[in-house]
């Protein structure tokens, strides 16, 4: 009898230890099965289209692909986005340090209402925002007299083209900055104040030396986006070739001129470059990670 | 007899570090176990390979007899409260409480008793709609706790069920779960790296240490004969002195160092001749600290050169920095090899010793 | 508008730059624009931002949207719990990619989308064999919004994934709950915010996408006509005020989408605390 | 308090100092009152590769005409956007777009004199197109002329004639011919045009879109094209052949002066001898290789070859002028909206 019952006892351990194998293995199914999905969606939507791109760009050899990018239109929208990105970046660091220290390291009334109004313009169509500066300083505008007068050109210039590029990006550096500061709390800055530190040295001293990781990741978010605008530039551009067609307007053209080899070969450039920032992106997201093990790990 | 839970020879690596070496030790029907040790020790380790939640590297875990390594979490028969809760912040009290009822596909009505019956056990009736972020860090602690008794587990593991709740709730929870649980009468394991809950709830204590199991007993036991140094040291407060053959009434006839540990309760000061019982045992010693404990004075006095410290009544005078005093010490734990004993002051004869 | 008693200086400074920046980016050209689409009046209004035909743009943007949203939804989580809960080779490399529609112009990801998915491209010819016209139609609208809107979902979720407590999975296990129903009752509704706040934002992006969407949309009334083309259309008849009117319901749209989302997350912070 | 509001505001005005001075360069050449050496040629989508070329030249010929340099720049897209970017403020010399009808929205907004049709010679129309069909080689549908499009085996790739200017010559043309053949008929015309367009795979935004849709993607059996698109295609690719149709309609792209920009700028000469240009035989020539039917009647007999004849109407005789035809075909709830209500 109570032989029986530690057999039993055996057997269904032996049992149960067939099931948690089994289990294991379709565990294990399970994760190849989606890492297979995950895989084959991006391959589908997102790197076929860049294979295409590199493809289509170098249908008719390196001769044509190197010709398409040294062309002197193509030179000068690739400085003329390399410009319209650079100071459009500077702009949003300035305003997303300033807005970020606004509403992290102070309480004020309608805190909520800018909060939000920073996120606005990721809801905005970008053909929309176009228009919004078109109607703010095109011919139809109260005040184009005036600048006129000024002899100051805002949009179909170089200057609406900076204006759209940091209306559709503005958002990023203040976005990855404020939770970053936040978690930071004030403390540390108001020890520093009350030793009579003065704000632009607490500021370089105290904040910056904590939130730089997050800064230099908003930074590139914005950089590529900002290189990569189309919709916007596109309405406040004037397609002026040689003087105001950013890189994705180039593309357009040369697409439009049945110039399809060129204009993949351009894009390949700005599929390039994006890959490049993303590549940055994972670096410094790399070394986030490693700071804040070093900061957080306790062991076991 | 049959052990509810036994762990034989387990072995655990995390890479180079050895979580557990060597474990072995069993625990009897209805007992309430702490699992004490510093943090690092390994004891988060044995609860978790207990539940399933680990697995060791080699060895076997019985539960009532049964090799369950290879069983699942959820077939072990096992009730877990995690340090942090780990409640289903969506859920309501009443459904975080009946989800491994419902795991289970229990009967709806049978769910419904059942979790009255632990809402009320836990106090908790009023709150059970409410969400676990609407609730104190103690009431969490108790909805937790019932969550785990629901499915009737025969094995209650709770990690560091205190760590989280401040000192006073502490007080009061150590007491409910204590007597909670023996109530029920389920066998249970609590990890804990504060030796007064251990000494506290548990009905019997294991120390880990580096992976190790270094002592198991009834906490008087363990308080009273520590079988190692570690054990000596981590339980109680501890003076080290390496060679405790200096002091009056522990001379020794053999050579070589006697280390050894001194606690507070262990060493009497007096004024003067008159205060202490056994004067002629008495060391001099010179005052050099005194700590305000509430319901005593700690003080610090040296000793022949060693720092020692005892607890004084604060019904006696009070002691002044720098004054000369005599100081009784009526025991010392010696380790001679790597053992642990209880060395007596042979001046005192056969004075008993109160505590 | 400064409460007193700061210690840490700079408000007035940081709050200059920030309505300085605001109103001359951002809220003197929305005033601009609403500014001038008020001369049309209210009949006009209603008359052009609710023709038919517009309506059915409105519809066909906002259904291709949703479809691109809920598409993104499911495979965002997916491509989330990959990359947080697996290890493979290649992951890094994934995981970078995601961000990729960000970067890339929507012109250039239009046309190479488009030259994918016609008849004759290297996808189209074997969804058009099963039947699946997948450019110039719905389906093409919505694989184009697919494409831009990849990073919203798997960005916000990512984030609270990697940070959610194993120790909930464990205490479910031990309850006894599988891998599948600790998925759906415990680790999902702590996901459903993120989810939700991707969600909208990909929905959102897919009604104003006009860049990648053109090419591959046909364009055809009443059949792949979307929303933003219309405003081009109507623009290219020199009419602003019924572009502005078209532009200004597509606002309006997408304001609410993300408001109603925000209502709802904080009705959840409210109830649960969370 | 006072020094920090103060400081945020000088700190804002850094800000429109660091915009404006991206646009210092621009302006010093922009626009200077006597001295502008820039001069800006806004035109439609096909134009670009004729325009190209004509600035080429033009420079040569104004250099040796006023011994001035002069950089001849121009901005292509489609024709209604290029309207409306110089009515928003593009600082253009000359507008040269696809049809009349845009050129008025400008002359409408005040930057072009009323007159301007009667400008220059021709309806201010240097060149010419027309209408003609795009078919794959060998002609497979056997597509012969404007009846044929409205089979039911035949899939056609037109552009949106609502967001593309070249395209609304397309539904014109057909309109036309329908009218004749239906003897007026307006419900029966409508048909003809609703049957059409039922057959239309792609409606692309923009005219090089449809041709892309067409040539590259392999949309459609047919593409109504402009005969200057279907040449630059043929030129490319031999895999097409062009098939005239019985009728067709003239189509006449309008070039124009911007009086209130040459005015400003102080380049009204130059603008003015560009456009006299087009009419010379050095820019006719140009046009012509360009594949635009010149009015020029030497070269246009050089270039014979490339251009069936095809019997031509214009949209005057035939609609009464863009303005009314763009209101009763193109306007909203206009004949092409009707046809796709449902």
């Amino acid at each position: 009898m109570a032989v029986s019952v530690t057999r039993n006892r055996f057997l269904s351990a032996d049992f149960e230890a067939k099931q948690q194998r089994t289990s294991v293995s379709s565990e294990i199914f399970v994760k190849w099965l989606l890492i297979f999905l995950g895989a084959a969606f991006l391959f589908v939507m997102l790197i076929l289209p860049l294979v295409l791109v590199g493809f289509e760009a170098l249908a008719k050899g390196w001769d044509a692909y190197l010709a398409a990018l040294t062309e002197p239109f193509a030179r000068k929208a690739f400085l003329l986005t390399a410009e319209a990105t650079v100071i459009a970046v500077l702009l949003n660091v300035v305003f997303g340090l300033a807005s970020a220290w606004l509403l992290t390291k102070f309480d004020f009334r309608g805190k909520a209402v800018l909060g939000s109004l920073i996120d606005l313009p990721f809801a905005i169509s970008p053909v929309v925002a176009g228009l919004f500066f078109i109607m703010l300083f095109g011919r139809m505008s109260p005040i184009y007299q005036t600048l006129q007068d000024l002899h100051v050109a805002v949009v179909f210039a170089v200057p609406g083209i900076i204006l759209a590029t940091v209306f559709v990006t503005f958002p990023f550096i203040t976005r990855e900055l404020v939770p970053v500061m936040e978690a930071q709390g004030r403390s540390e800055e108001e020890a520093a104040a009350t030793m009579g530190a003065g704000g632009w040295t607490i500021f370089r001293r105290v904040t910056l030396p904590n939130i730089k990781w997050g800064l230099i990741y908003g930074i590139i978010l914005c950089t590529a986006r900002a290189m990569g605008e189309f919709g916007a530039v596109s309405v406040v551009s004037g397609h002026i070739r040689g003087k105001t067609n950013t890189l994705p307007l180039h593309i357009e053209i040369l697409y439009n001129e049945y110039n399809f080899t060129a204009a993949f070969a351009v894009a390949s450039i700005l599929v390039f470059l994006a890959i490049l920032i993303l590549v940055l992106r994972n670096l410094v997201e790399w070394k986030l990670e490693r700071k804040s093990e070093r900061s957080g790990n306790h062991g076991l | 007899m049959a052990y509810e839970v036994e762990l034989r020879n387990i072995d655990k690596h995390y890479g180079d570090f050895k979580a557990s070496d060597h474990v072995n030790f069993g625990v009897n029907r209805g007992r309430l176990i702490g699992l004490l040790g510093p943090s690092g020790s390994g004891k988060t380790t044995i609860l978790r390979m207990i539940a399933g939640l680990e697995r060791p590297d080699s060895g076997d875990i019985l539960i009532d007899g049964q090799r369950v390594n290879n069983l699942a979490p959820g077939k072990r028969g096992i009730g877990f409260v995690f340090q942090n809760y780990a409640l289903f912040r969506h859920m309501t009290v009443r459904e975080n409480i009946a989800f491994g009822l419902k795991v289970q596909k229990e009967g709806k009505q049978k769910i419904r008793s059942r979790v009255d019956e632990l809402t009320h056990l836990i106090g908790l009736d009023k709150f059970a709609d409410r969400y676990p972020m609407q609730l104190s860090v103690g009431q969490r602690q108790r909805v937790a706790f019932a969550r785990a008794l629901a499915p009737s587990p025969r094995l209650l593991l709770l990690d560091e069920p205190f760590a989280a709740i401040d000192a006073k709730v502490r007080k009061e929870l150590r007491g409910w779960l204590r007597e909670t649980i023996h109530k029920l009468g389920i066998t249970s394991i609590f990890v804990t790296h504060d030796q007064d809950e251990a000494v506290e709830v548990a009905d019997d204590i294991i120390i880990t240490n580096k992976g190790r199991v270094e002592q198991t007993g009834t906490p008087a036991e363990i308080y009273q004969l520590p079988r190692t140094p570690f054990v000596a040291d981590f339980i109680g407060e501890s003076v080290h002195v390496p060679d405790y053959t200096v002091f009056k009434g522990f001379e020794a006839g053999e050579d070589g160092a006697h280390p050894g540990i001194i606690r507070p309760e262990f060493v009497e000061i007096g004024l003067n001749d008159k205060e202490i019982a056994m004067p002629l045992a008495a060391e001099h010693g010179i005052v050099r600290a005194t700590y305000f404990r509430g319901s005593s004075v700690e003080a610090h006095v040296e000793v022949k050169g060693q720092i020692l410290k005892a607890g004084r009544s604060l019904e006696k005078p009070p002691l002044q920095e720098g004054a000369e005093v005599r100081v009784l010490i009526h025991r010392i734990l010696s380790f001679g090899d790597g053992k642990a004993e209880t060395v007596e002051n042979k001046s005192k004869r056969k004075e008993s010793v109160v505590i | 508008m400064g409460s007193s008693g700061k210690v840490i200086p700079g408000f007035h400074f940081t709050m200059g730059i920030t309505f300085f920046y605001l109103s001359l980016i951002f809220l003197l050209p929305l005033v601009a624009f609403v500014f001038f689409a008020s001369g049309m009046g209210w009949e006009k209004f209603i008359d052009k931002a609710f023709e038919y035909r517009i309506v059915h743009g409105y519809w066909m943007s906002f259904s291709c949207a949703l479809a691109a949203a809920v598409i993104n939804s499911f495979f965002g989580l997916l491509l989330a719990w990959i990359l947080v809960r697996y290890d493979f080779p290649g992951k890094r490399i994934m995981d970078g990619l995601i961000d990729l529609p960000f970067a890339l112009p929507t012109a250039v990801a239009g046309i190479a989308l488009t030259t994918l998915y016609v008849e004759t491209g290297w996808m189209g010819q074997f969804l058009y064999a099963l039947g699946i016209p997948s450019a110039f139609s719905a389906v093409g609208i919505t694989i184009a919004l697919v494409f831009v809107g990849i990073p919203f979902v798997t960005r916000s979720v990512q984030p609270v994934l990697k940070d959610l407590e194993p120790e909930i999975e464990e205490a479910a296990a031990i309850l006894g709950a599988g891998k599948w129903l600790t998925f759906r009752k415990v680790i999902f509704p702590e996901l459903v915010a993120p989810l939700l706040t991707g969600f909208a934002l990909a929905f959102a992006r897919g009604i104003g996408e006009y860049g990648s969407v053109v090419f591959i949309a046909g364009n055809t009334p009443f059949e792949t006509e979307i929303a933003p083309l219309l405003i081009m259309t109507e623009l290219e008849q020199f009419d602003y005020q019924a572009a502005a009117a078209i532009a200004i319901v597509m606002l309006v749209l997408s304001f609410l989408i993300l408001l109603s989302i925000n209502g709802y997350q904080r009705y959840r912070i409210r109830k649960q605390g969370v | 308090m006072k020094m920090k509001q103060i400081l945020s505001l000088a700190l804002g005005a850094l800000f429109v100092a660091g915009v404006m001075a991206g646009c210092g360069t621009e302006e010093k050449t922009g626009a200077g009152s006597e001295g502008a050496k820039e001069f800006l040629n806004v035109s439609y989508d096909p134009t670009r590769e004729l325009y190209a070329e004509f600035n080429k030249e033009f420079t040569k010929v104004w250099k040796e005409r006023s011994g001035k340099d002069m950089t001849f720049t121009q901005s292509n897209g489609g024709s209604g956007k290029q309207a409306r970017s110089v009515i928003e403020g593009l600082e253009a010399d000359v507008v040269t777009l696809a049809l009349a009808y845009d050129v008025d929205e400008i002359a409408q907004a005040g930057l072009i004199k009323g007159d301007w049709l009667k400008k220059f010679p021709d309806n201010s129309a240097p060149y010419t197109s027309t209408i003609v069909f795009l078919v794959r080689k060998g002609n497979p549908k056997n597509i012969k002329d404007w009846d044929d499009l409205v089979r039911d085996d035949v899939a056609i790739v037109t552009p949106n004639p609502k967001t593309s200017g070249g395209a609304r010559w397309n539904y014109l043309a057909a309109w036309e011919f329908a009218r004749r053949k239906f003897g007026g008929n307006e419900a029966e015309v409508k048909e003809f045009i609703k049957k059409l367009f039922k057959n239309v795979v792609v409606l692309d935004s923009g005219a090089r879109g449809a041709t892309t849709s067409f040539v590259q993607r392999g949309q459609g059996d047919v593409l109504i094209a402009w005969e200057n698109e279907a040449l630059i295609t043929l030129k490319d690719s031999p895999d097409y052949e062009i098939v005239a149709p019985s009728l067709s309609i003239l189509a006449e792209p309008s070039v124009a002066v911007v009086d209130e920009v040459v005015d400003r700028k102080g380049t009204r000469e130059v603008a003015e001898a560009y456009i006299k240009y087009l009419y010379e035989p050095g820019g006719q020539e140009i046009a012509a290789k360009n594949f635009y039917r010149p009015r020029n009647k030497e070269i246009l007999a050089k270039y014979k070859s490339q251009f069936p004849e095809i019997t031509l109407f214009t949209i005057d005789e035939a609609f009464g002028g863009w303005s009314k035809a763009q209101k009763e075909h193109f306007a909203d709830g206009g004949t092409f909206d009707q046809i796709y209500q449902k």
